[in-house]
């Protein structure tokens, strides 16, 4: 289990990255290296260049900016999950990374570069789905935004041409009175989900929910995000709610078969961590004071 | 298509304190560099997909998968492995003794990761709880100890390392 | 049994090769390197079953720093088929290590390539060409049983490696007459020990010393060096073996298959070769084990004893269970065992093994002693719930008794000793048995999660003496007086972190009253030990213990002999204590002194009495007085020397919303006779224990129908880690063995004999409440969520929609 | 594992259907295509090189053609090996009329297998659906435009 051969260009400077992706057509980058590198070893992947991104400092930075966080392509989970800011405004993404492999995955691996390899049940994705996310994709001559649903087109494939890099990932914050929660169901911690859920709830005066964000990993080529703002909006969430929300997902998504787990199980799956998340993230919104 | 690349890149970086220079082939990766090319051979190397944990070793402070990282990738690294740790036969890191003492091992294969991963848990939580161990260790298969006296050898050199700490304190 | 001063036999010492493993310097097969070495790499066929049409290796072999690039035709000039390593009435199959007309398993290797790196060897694996025609393929154990089934070996006519049987006392009448008869069926899936250091041989053939040396990674370098002699048909003494740190063996490492292709190599360039098996080579090919299924008939009197046993296990030896390893043998010593710790008056097995197009089956720690004990432990509880009585109540009203040994069972083997009824008394109180009913009884229902508690009992016949096979019935072991007064002890028994590197020195130095520190256990070199065995059957310390143990008071004999003739005195007044030679109320002299007058000055002429034959070393043999091969009356054979029981509980809770299980508490009581070190007797109960816990939660070789493999990976197959268990309590009863030097008994394999009958106890005693039973394993959440479908109780709480 | 999908071309159904047919065509419009060989009527040889994102690499395959209706429907069946391990598709592509265009409709069993089949399963049937598509996709700009762009590898 060695790689095949391949030539090495690293770059520190987006500049110079953008010359080595125009020079090389067959250039691969990597990040973190924690999902290629497997597939580079059992020779799935075979790139005949491979440009090295991780000296580029320009692509670390986690940095609050109105009421966005933007995050640079090569900030490292364990980075995301240490950072005060992203404690602050965003616990759904630090507590889905927590799920994301072991703590020396977690050192290397980056948020930038799962979202561009595109695992179905990845929790980085997952997350970002439920945030909204934007993601800034940049070339030699420009960059462009497209939002998370548009980006993850299927399973290892994303909106991005081989000229291009992900450069940032930008979040909106949560409104104040938003609680989180993200569920996930895998065989062993540190294993692919069989099935992950991300929820927001925004709770009004009443604590009536009055905003909501749910997505899950496992159920479909991608991480989706999924509307059940019909069942929830305008009342206080309790079971049943919840119930007529997982109903919703149920109608919305068909899972299948794969080598992690059957169909059927990750529908069941996919109910009982919806009620699980909407639930938790309402009594967390609506345990954060008016 | 026959013609294999056998390009080498120059390397330099530091494995235990030592600066070495090294050309290597860009796919060799950072395991088999550790290994094959400075005779490094205690960092094993048990699925070279990042799941068992063996060669875990600490870059610039941080434990990693060596078996996925190229060696190319430590430029100006510093790498430190199973063999780094010690002084000597007879200066053993606490983390070494408590695994003697506890038993914390039985093939010894999974022992090195083992033990640079526990160094890495306890550098950023000196006091884990159980669950906390368990979730540190939780990226190191051991097949041979159920755990249990690897939890039982992070406890001990937990404590040890507080006690030689608040002792160098005062 | 006669015992002297245990002053170390009993301590738990610090392990003597722990400094080394610490410190990263231990020294595994892969660690070695020769000059001028080559790597190998192996091209495997994808398919199950195939006739390979035709293999081009002209790319492959053009490739710059590439030496050898060999198929199985090619290989014949070198080798013969596999030798059989086990034979007790089996076909024996013509195989090779590459395959040649057919392969029979995905994942079987079909070309070896030796290259300067295993980079540029994996490269060359790309540029070979293999034309397949695929053949029908069939895996599963029924199938591959029945008339209209694809056969492996046409010549055999069907895919039966060996059947056997016996019938022991009145059946059919025990079966007319009984008040219950209950009838089961209960399989087992495939998994294995998949040890983190895979498989590794590194094998160099020097043409100008016509020797052939191999470092491997094995359980046994005495083993490998006459399987490799076999195959290449090469004088076994001009074959070295040397195995060095082992990183877990558990049985997978007992055998000469793909092992012996860097041997090929290497006589094919006359250039070191070393192979070192990927993660994914030892999934595909690396011995695998379990895969079978049990039926079982049993019949019980109204008052709950056990009359009646008929049992049928079909096991499922993939390709092969004699030449590639020695799986087919385990299921002999299944239907051997089946009737456990309990009487019986009747009893009946039939067991038929097949062969299938998965990777060949070896051994893994329980060799069939598990797959004895998973029916009928299951079936225990199940019958107790029926006949209303607890679980440990029924046992034991059915154990044999403490007092009744020795105790030869209705299947023929002699139960050594034992207190099983004591064993299953302790266990209850360790894991507070009625204390978890108690909190069922108070939580059940008031949330998704289910509590429940199983228990199970268990025999481990250890030491096992196997006939007509490679896997035979003795041990020699040298103990070596050295001029410094140490000692050396050279043994075939291999360290593979078991721990026998330390625990030989405590027995030697009780036997020679010396310290631990004074003795260095050699082994792990064919050339500098005896052709002792190795750790296969925890004949350790049965076999090696005994041999070591009565070697060690040999030479004592012999040393006494020795200073009595130079104080002319008595020998019986002499005693070694601490290190010296002591005459009661008298002389003394250190053993050091003692060694240098032997050995150095003034030597040993003169000093030595004419009767001690050699005061330097004894070499001693050891074999099993109850193993017998000579069938009774009955036709029944005694196969092991030792009879190590125990019992074991666990706690689960499972979620029934999300089928997930956790392990909330495990315990362990276990009685391997005396204890040499309680430490490492503990170590091995966890790890073995765990390692069972794997089988019965996760490990799981998947084949589907067309005998493709889906979990080649440590993403998908899956060991425990350490967020999986608990800790675990471990308690002890202590019966010596009456056929041992010391008193020991084997204990390696016991706690992973247990965890699977124990598991499924557990479980079902958590979801009694929906009423539904464990029928497969493991058990992922997914699973048990499917099981859980099939409950109207469930459904209504927990089913889509609600 | 199954998968279906429909593709609206640009032409009548004659032409598509001898566009679909034409190993020439064939040979432009498979993904990543490098050489296409017939080996006899309907029963090609394709080298193809996969390249969608992580999963790169030379695959060799044999492509057959049969039950062959002209203008109404057609099985293929095609199987390939490379690093990944083996894969093979089979099914039925029927034609129908949409006005002046031509609805293709398509039904495939994909399967995996060798080393790889755990890994390369999650990614099986996305890969298999997108190739399919891009597949259907070129041939309609080859259809709509004299000189359509040559397919290269798969973009999306």
């Amino acid at each position: 289990m060695k790689p095949k051969a391949f030539d090495y260009v690293r770059v520190d400077t987006l500049p110079a990255l953008f010359v080595a992706l125009q020079a090389h057509d067959d250039a691969k980058i990597i990040a973190g290296g924690q999902s290629l590198v497997p597939m580079m070893n059992f020779r799935v992947a075979q790139p005949e260049v491979l440009v090295d991104i991780n000296g580029i400092e320009a692509l670390r930075h986690i940095q609050r900016d109105g009421m966005r966080l933007r995050i640079g392509a090569m900030a490292r989970y364990q980075d995301l999950i240490d950072s005060p800011q992203v404690r602050a405004c965003l616990p759904l993404l630090v507590e889905a990374l927590g799920h994301v492999g072991y703590p020396a995955i977690r050192n290397r691996g980056t948020l930038g570069g799962s979202v561009v390899h595109n695992d179905p049940s990845a929790e980085g994705g997952v997350a970002l789905c439920c945030l909204g996310a934007e993601l800034v994709v940049a070339s030699a001559t420009g960059e462009r935004v497209v939002p998370i649903a548009d980006f993850l087109v299927t399973t290892y494939l994303t909106d991005i041409a081989p000229h291009e890099v992900l450069t940032e990932i930008r979040i909106p914050v949560p409104e104040p009175r938003t609680g989180s929660a993200f569920r996930e169901v895998a065989k062993r911690v540190g294993d692919f989900a069989i099935v992950n859920v991300a929820a927001l709830v925004s709770v009004g005066a009443n604590e009536e929910v009055s905003a909501v964000s749910l997505a899950l990993g496992g159920v479909a080529e991608t991480p989706v995000a999924i509307d059940v703002s019909r069942a929830l909006l305008g009342r206080p969430l309790d079971a049943t709610r919840a119930t007529e929300a997982a109903r919703l997902v149920d109608e919305a998504t068909d899972p299948q078969d794969d080598n992690v787990a059957g169909g059927a199980y990750k529908r069941h799956l996919a109910g009982v961590l919806v009620k699980q998340a909407l639930t938790a993230a309402y009594a967390d919104a609506t345990a954060m004071g008016a | 298509m026959n013609e294999m690349t056998t390009n080498r890149i120059s390397v330099k970086l530091t494995v235990n304190g030592t600066i070495y220079t090294r050309a290597v082939e860009p796919r060799l990766l950072l395991s088999d560099f550790l290994r094959n090319e400075l005779g490094l051979t205690g960092t094993h190397v048990g699925c070279e997909h990042g799941k068992c944990g063996a060669c875990t070793v600490m870059v610039d402070g941080r434990a990693v998968r060596a078996c996925l990282m190229f060696a190319i990738q430590a430029e100006g690294a510093s790498v430190e492995t199973i063999e780094g740790l010690a002084a000597g036969a007879d200066s053993l890191h606490p983390i070494q003794r408590a695994f003697i003492d506890c038993h914390g091992l039985q093939c010894g294969f999974c022992t090195p990761g083992m033990i640079n991963s526990t160094r890495a848990l306890l550098a950023t939580n000196p006091v884990p709880t159980d669950q906390e161990i368990r979730q540190g260790l939780a990226g190191n298969i051991c097949r041979c100890t159920g755990y249990v006296n690897i939890v039982k050898a992070v406890r001990q050199a937990a404590a040890e390392m507080r006690a030689s700490e608040t002792g160098e304190g005062a | 049994m006669t015992k002297s001063t245990s002053k170390w036999v009993g301590a738990s010492l610090a392990r003597k090769q722990d400094l080394r493993l610490v410190t990263g310097h231990g020294r595994y097969t892969d660690d070695v390197s020769l000059p001028g070495m080559l790597h190998a790499a192996m091209l495997r066929c994808p398919h199950a079953h195939a006739r390979i049409k035709s293999i081009d290796v002209s790319r492959a072999r053009a490739l710059q720093g590439v030496h050898a690039v060999l198929t199985g035709e090619d290989a014949k000039r070198y080798w013969g088929p596999l030798p059989p390593t086990i034979d007790i009435g089996m076909k024996v199959p013509t195989v090779y290590a590459l395959a040649t007309e057919k392969a029979y398993y995905m994942g079987e290797p079909v070309v070896a390539v030796a290259a300067d790196t295993r980079y540029l060897a994996e490269d060359a694996l790309e540029l070979i060409d293999i034309e397949y025609e695929p053949l029908a393929a069939v895996t599963d154990t029924e199938a591959a049983l029945a008339p209209d089934a694809p056969l492996l070996y046409p010549e055999w006519g069907d895919n039966v490696q060996c059947e056997w049987g016996m019938t022991v006392g009145a059946l059919d009448e025990t079966f007319a007459n009984a008040d219950h008869v209950f009838e089961y069926r209960l399989p087992q899936h495939r998994y294995s020990g998949a040890s983190l250091e895979a498989r590794a041989a590194l094998a160099h053939f020097d043409a100008y010393n016509r020797k052939l040396t191999l470092y491997c990674s094995t359980q046994s370098p005495n083993l490998v060096r006459t399987l490799v002699a076999q195959t290449f048909r090469f004088p076994e003494h001009d074959v070295q073996v040397i195995a060095p740190d082992i990183g877990g063996g558990y049985g997978n490492k007992l055998q000469a298959d793909a092992e012996v292709i860097p041997c090929l190599l290497s006589l094919a360039t006359g250039r070191p070769v070393k192979w070192t098996e990927s993660r994914q080579e030892n999934l595909l090919s690396g011995m695998q084990c379990r895969d079978y299924v049990w039926y079982l008939k049993v019949a019980v009197s109204r008052d709950g004893i056990l009359q009646g046993l008929d049992a049928q296990v079909y096991g499922n030896v993939g390709c092969d269970g004699t030449c590639h390893a020695a799986g087919a043998g385990k299921f002999l010593v299944a239907a051997a065992y089946v009737p456990g710790p309990y009487k019986w008056q009747a009893f009946r097995v039939a067991t038929k093994v097949a062969v299938s197009n998965k990777a060949p089956s070896g051994a893994y720690r329980g060799y069939g002693k598990d797959i004895a004990n998973y029916p009928l432990e299951v079936a225990m509880n199940r019958m107790a719930d029926a006949l209303g009585l607890t679980p440990a109540e029924f046992r034991r009203r059915n154990f044999v008794g403490k007092d009744e040994f020795p105790y030869q069972q209705i299947s023929g083997p002699i139960y050594d000793s034992g207190d099983y009824a004591q064993c299953l008394a302790k266990l209850l109180a360790l894991v507070d048995y009625d204390g978890v009913k108690r909190r069922q009884a108070e939580t059940q229902g008031k949330s998704a999660k289910y509590l429940g508690i199983g228990i199970a009992s268990m025999l481990e016949p250890s030491g096992g003496a196997v006939p007509n096979c490679i896997f035979n019935s003795y041990e020699v072991a040298t103990v070596r007086f050295m001029p410094e007064g140490g000692v050396l002890v050279l043994t075939g028994h291999q360290d593979i972190g078991q721990g026998t590197e330390t625990t030989l020195c405590q027995v030697v130095a009780d036997e020679l009253g010396i310290t631990p520190d004074d003795v260095r256990v050699v082994y792990g070199d064919t050339n500098a030990v005896p052709y002792g065995m190795g750790p296969w059957s925890s004949r350790g310390a049965t076999f090696n213990v005994s041999c070591i143990a009565e070697a060690a008071r040999r030479l004592k004999t012999n040393l006494r002999e020795v200073v009595a003739n130079l104080w002319q005195c008595e020998a019986t007044r002499l005693d070694v204590a601490d290190g010296v030679v002591v005459e009661a109320g008298g002389r003394t002299m250190t053993l050091r002194d003692l060694g240098n007058q032997l050995h150095l000055w003034p030597g040993a002429f003169g000093i030595v009495p004419k009767h001690v034959t050699n005061p330097f070393e004894v070499t001693h043999y050891w074999t099993s007085p109850i193993a017998s091969w000579v069938p009774d009356e009955l036709g029944r054979i005694r196969l092991y020397s030792t009879h190590p029981s125990g019992s074991s509980a666990i706690v689960v809770e499972v979620d029934a919303e999300t089928g997930k299980i956790e392990v909330k508490d495990i315990a362990i009581v276990d009685d391997c006779g005396v204890i040499i070190n309680p430490m490492i007797v503990d170590g091995q109960l966890h790890g073995g224990y765990v390692q069972g816990i794997g089988g019965a939660l996760m490990e799981e070789f998947h084949y589907d129908e067309r005998g493709q493999l889906w979990n080649t990976d440590l993403t998908s197959y899956l060991h425990p880690l350490a967020t999986d268990v608990p800790d675990i309590k471990c308690d002890h009863v202590i019966s010596p063995s009456p056929y041992t030097a010391l008193g020991t008994k084997g204990m390696g394999e016991g706690s992973t004999i247990m965890p699977c009958a124990v598991m499924v106890n557990a479980v079902d005693d958590a979801l009694k409440p929906f009423g539904v039973r464990v029928s497969d394993l493991p058990l992922t959440p997914e699973r048990v969520i499917r099981l859980l479908e099939t409950s109207a109780v469930w459904r209504d709480m927990y089913g889509v929609g609600v | 594992m199954k998968f279906e999908g429909e593709s609206r071309l640009k032409g009548t159904r004659a032409a598509v259907w001898h566009a679909l047919v034409d190993p020439a065509v064939i040979e432009r419009c498979t993904p990543g295509c490098q050489s296409l060989a017939i080996m006899a009527p309907d029963d090609f040889e394709l080298v193809t090189k996969v390249g969608i994102a992580s999963i790169s690499g030379t695959y060799k395959g044999r492509m057959r053609l049969g039950e062959k209706v002209a203008g109404e429907r057609y099985a293929m069946s095609a199987e390939g090996a490379g690093p990944i391990g083996t894969m093979s598709v089979a099914g039925v592509v029927t034609l129908a009329d949409v006005g002046d265009e031509t609805l293709v409709g398509y039904a495939f069993e994909a399967t995996v297998g060798g080393a790889m089949t755990g890994m390369a399963q999650r990614a099986l049937l996305p890969i298999a659906k997108l190739l399919t598509k891009q597949f259907f996709k070129s041939v309609d700009q080859l259809l709509a435009a004299e000189a359509p762009p040559a397919a290269d590898e798969v973009e999306p």
